[in-house]
């Protein structure tokens, strides 16, 4: 990827070549040595001869931390969950995970009921501090491992919401989350880990990214311009702020000059960047893997269609998965993931 | 339970929190009645013991989780109760800060998290809270307080089965008043107690005359014990009965006249008011004066309430996010 | 109310004065009186000398049809919404409910990985023919029983979505529900129940409606204009139809001339009804009770700035409850709750 | 169990069962390997014995449900191979057109659900499959087989105790390989078996030997016809062990050797065939033309597969909503 973080940072990025998962693992790592209060909660997550979860995130960890900071969890997800919510009341920061960002469904009671609402029910007395990690993105295993669940947390209050397209966003906002005392759900797209060996997934664009040496913490709601334009914005997030930025490089073959925005927290949201670019744009295309009707792309477009209504020279559009289960043919699952030539198309759509 | 370890401060001490209790409810109940208070209520008379003797076997620390009809257990875990009735009042000094209301009464700060309203779903809460101090080494335990009606969910199989294999320190409190709102629990269970189902994850399960506060007491104590030294949870049973209705709106047309006269017989207050007076712990007199002095005390707490300030309506946008 | 229902049929609506809570009983036993294969599940529905539900809907039902009919669960929302959507696959069509919409996330595994994709994942061969039932709206509750949740079953492909706002409409949609062959999450506000006796609400509206004493049917998808106007169109569903009709009186004294869109169903959606409206107005206020980040009027406006966008002549504006838990004391609640002064106020800015 | 019972024929049925399960599944792992299949794939080698046993239980009519390791079951209820084939291929003539992919598997049409995916999922459908057989008054039964992992699910236990209440007939199946992934069950659960779980609801629960056919046949048998008979649901534990690792992906460095060792000396396979030639039920050269017969059967089923048509891209759209 040409061009991962903000502009900003980016000229200042010097470290090394490091994969989603290093990354994350890193800032796992980091987190843990420096606050014993951090523990992980999960399934597989720190078995002797096991996987270090669904995707090798926590490899290692419970050698260096042992079984009491690295706990196996039986497949209770709704329990495990709410254990994490009773340990950050006491006082710990667990971060949790589900294999498949699906689980999150089991565990929705407990996520959007009590994690979400316990500070407010107390009149601000408590604090729920803890993680929840979710693999989201289809890869050919059907309905119910490939779904894209950002959109349905984005809309319980209480919650924050990140989902890092590069490794260098993932580590310094998973550390920043780990240190905030509100709950996080934390998206991570399958096929951007960049996992190896027999985890490996099929399919990923470029997996791996510049992480510095030292350490850093990323702010949430602070979007990153990952490419300057001045005919059009896409707004995008996780695997599509590749398929974007892909798109952008033909559009500019055709003279149209796309500016790509990666939100990179959706909970908050920065709105800001967003609206400046439009200004300046007068177009808008939103692009996400989620499915399209009520997805976080439909809240951009009535954010920009309240505040920038005055700029706008075209219709707002949105490149997303149709309303459709995943089907699990890749065939059609390549339908149902936008393609670069579909973001290609609406962008030339809405620019005539 | 052989009282006689218990002092007799002690024993009058959870005589007065029964009292309390038992009278904040029936406060609380004419106070609706009158429309002086918000929102709905779900009360607890005849659970007097349940919630008295189980706090009384905690210890400062120590965590208390609880539900949809939590009043007694907030009374009798020492939340003073002009928090609460302001809470219900729905006054900023309250509990919590009026947020709250009736079904999430609670201070964790005193001991007790908000409650939780969603049948069953506090039970995951207090393991949290048990891994939290296993983990951070306190000599703390949580309690968990839950209806018959939350042993058919999910969380609480899935909560009590990891906490049996970690060995958390919680203890695991069925109040077994027979009826989940208007089912009764012989419709919705195969086994005849509760703790039977303890077996399903081998730890030890119990069932108690949930009328009997010193019964409950010790029964508690113990399983605290168990907790507090690394042995891991217990499910206790405690077998009650409450007077009212599920909720305020509810006249219990399903359950009969002589099941609910019976009950009313076993009443845990009149039962130790009784006993007490027997054994020479009480007198007649006696017994007034703690009902004037339980009575003041409301009196004061009703008056704090109803001359606190209400919540500005734009205090319904803080306290979502800690930063 | 004025006009409770789509301006063609309202002119043959006759009948008697019903309310909501007579209206989904009546329309329970009609179908169920008609086809043997439907059956209700739930906490607390037959029970004799019980509630008929939380809030009536289903008392005597249990008389008449038996326990084998109407059963009564324990309170195992994910078990009994699975079994639900088991026996739609076995030739059943059971209408279930929670007591509160907010036990609707203890079954999100079984309604939204389930019930939503069983039809898909098996090629067509299923379909799940069940009904939902799930009662909305803040009432003085607090957090957990208060939320408004249609939004999140907008977002699940495969589920259909009703919140009719009206005796004539929740009749007529929930008949229509039970014989549809998809699964349907059928929202009913709670202050516009009408209960009777111990179980009635304060704060509701207008309470009572016209039902024709024939049988009638509402089709899905199909939203009703239940007031005319030039200047703004108002989008709103359940309780907010009722608060955007006596804002839109408040206009009208005002010379603002508002339509008032009743949704009827969130999925199917009636956007041609939206866009015809909206090109005609120029001006669009969504309204909903739901949060407003991620809720279904961003869906609303999102469609609006795609397909309407020319026609735009201020900006979509919405008016939903703050991103916020539900609070409990009043004074909070009534501030949470749009009211009718910042629908009116919502109106007179974007019409300046 | 009494073999004479059963006829050669019925055994030798299930002899064939058994290997075709075993070989469809070593053909979907070669064909893998060789990248010609998308997806991942959990394989049950060495399971045979208990996707047969209890499918030969079963009757027309019957419901079976899976779960994300389901290949066996679907070849034991007896779903052509070609379709089970053509959909691991993702091809319109799959058993879900190309849309359920190896988690998915199964056809209702033939008996069986497809599979559910989510542990756990699965086993409320089947009750509820079972509501509707006892509600329409049908002679049918719902199998649900799950793992010993998803024993630990709240959905399970919500479900056992509704089905235990309302009598359904179902039988509820556990395939306890011991292992969830690479969690051992003994870190999981303090009991010693899955089948001591069934007290908590006050219904039989059995172990079983998972690798004896002909064992898991007869429980199924009984617990069928009590299920059948309006005596409610069983929970059979079958004790078996998967030969192969979790995943496509995983090489099973959390199992020893010799404990895989061991459990390969009881393969299913091997067993029945010693059994069988010491019996004189089967010959050497007999066990040649079975597997030849399969081969051959596999064969066409990947010969249809792979000339089956793919979906179109646009079918992604479809099915959906039923109308
Ligand atoms: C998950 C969930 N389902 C349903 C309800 C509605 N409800 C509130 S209390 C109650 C009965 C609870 O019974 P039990 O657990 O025995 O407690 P009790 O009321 O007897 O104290 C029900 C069904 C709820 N609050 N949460
Ligand atoms: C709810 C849920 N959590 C986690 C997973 C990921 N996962 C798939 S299979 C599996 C282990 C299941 O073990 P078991 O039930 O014993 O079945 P087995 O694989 O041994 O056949 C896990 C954790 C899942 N599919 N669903
Ligand atoms: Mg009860
Ligand atoms: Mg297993």
């Amino acid at each position: 990827m040409s061009t991962p973080n903000n502009l900003i940072e980016k000229t200042e990025v010097e470290g090394r070549k490091l994969s989603i998962v290093e990354a994350l693992r890193e800032a796992l790592q980091e987190e843990m040595r420096r606050d014993e209060r951090v523990i992980l909660l999960g399934e597989d997550i720190g078995i002797k001869g096991g996987f270090g979860g669904a995707f090798t995130v926590t490899l290692g960890l419970s050698e260096e931390f042992g079984s009491q900071r690295v706990l196996d969890t039986p497949i209770s997800e709704a329990g495990f969950t709410g254990i994490a919510v009773g340990a950050a009341l006491g006082g710990l920061r667990p971060v949790a995970d589900v294999q498949y960002g699906d689980f999150l469904f089991l565990a929705m009671d407990q996520l959007a009921n009590h994690a979400a609402k316990l500070r407010y029910m107390s009149g601000g007395k408590l604090k729920v501090p803890m993680v929840m990690r979710a693999p989201v993105g289809a890869t050919t295993r059907g309905a119910q491992h490939g779904q894209s669940l950002e959109s349905h947390f984005m809309h319980v209050p209480g919650l924050r919401v990140a989902c890092p397209s590069n490794p260098y966003d993932a580590k310094g906002l998973l550390k920043t989350a780990i240190r905030m005392n509100d709950p996080v759900i934390f998206f991570e797209h399958k096929l951007l880990y960049g996992s190896k060996g027999s985890r490996k997934e099929a399919g990923g664009l470029e997996l791996f990214g510049t992480v510095p040496r030292e350490e850093y913490l990323l702010p949430f709601g602070q979007a990153s311009r990952v490419r300057q334009g001045r005919d059009v914005t896409i707004v995008a997030n996780l695997l599509m702020v590749h398929k974007s930025l892909l798109a952008a490089k033909t559009l500019a073959e055709q003279s149209i000059e796309a500016e790509v925005i990666d939100v990179r927290t959706l909970v908050p949201f920065d709105w800001e960047t967003v609206f400046e670019s439009v200004s300046r744009t007068g177009r808008l295309i939103i692009v996400h893997e989620d499915t399209l009707t009520g997805g976080w792309g439909a809240e951009v477009a009535a954010r920009v269609a309240d505040s920038c209504i005055g700029y706008l020279q075209g219709p707002i559009r949105r490149v997303t998965a149709p309303d459709t289960p995943v089907p699990f043919a890749p065939v059609m699952e390549n339908f149902f993931v936008p393609s670069v030539e579909k973001i290609v198309n609406a962008v030339k759509e809405i620019c005539q | 339970m052989n009282q006689s370890l218990l002092t007799r401060e002690r024993r009058l001490g959870m005589y007065r929190k029964m009292l309390l209790c038992r009278m904040f409810e029936d406060r609380v109940n004419s106070l609706f009645l009158q429309g002086r208070m918000p929102g709905t209520i779900h009360q607890a008379q005849g659970q007097e013991a349940s919630a008295v003797g189980v706090c009384e076997a905690l210890q400062v620390g120590d965590m208390l989780t609880s539900t949809h009809r939590p009043h007694e257990h907030a009374v009798a875990r020492g939340i003073p109760v002009k928090f609460l009735m302001a809470e219900l009042f729905a006054k900023s000094t309250g509990c919590c800060h009026g947020k709250g209301g009736s079904m999430h009464m609670g201070d964790a700060e005193l001991g007790m998290l908000p409650a939780i309203a969603i049948v069953g779903g506090g039970v995951p809460l207090a393991a949290g809270y048990a891994l939290s101090f296993k983990y951070l080494k306190k000599p703390s335990v949580a309690a968990c307080f839950f209806g018959d009606g939350a042993v058919n969910q999910g969380v609480f199989h899935e909560t009590i089965n990891m906490a049996a294999i970690w060995d958390l320190p919680v203890v695991f409190v069925c109040e077994n008043n027979k009826y989940g709102a208007s089912t009764v629990i012989d419709s919705v269970m195969k086994v005849k107690t509760v703790s039977a189902r303890a077996s399903a994850y081998g730890i030890p399960g119990k069932t108690v005359d949930g009328n009997d506060v010193f019964e409950v007491y010790r029964a508690t104590l113990e399983a605290a014990d168990r907790a507090r030294t690394g042995q891991g949870p217990t499910l206790l049973e405690l077998e009650t009965y409450r007077f009212a209705g599920h909720s305020r709106s509810d006249p219990g047309h399903y359950r009969s006249k002589e099941e609910v006269a019976a009950w009313k017989k076993r009443d845990p207050i009149v039962r130790f008011e009784t006993d007490a007076q027997s054994s020479g712990l009480l007198t007649e007199p006696e017994i007034v004066d703690y009902r004037a002095s339980v009575e003041a005390e409301l009196n004061d707490a009703v008056a704090f309430a109803e001359s606190s300030p209400s919540p500005l309506a734009e205090e319904c946008l803080t306290d979502v996010y800690a930063e």
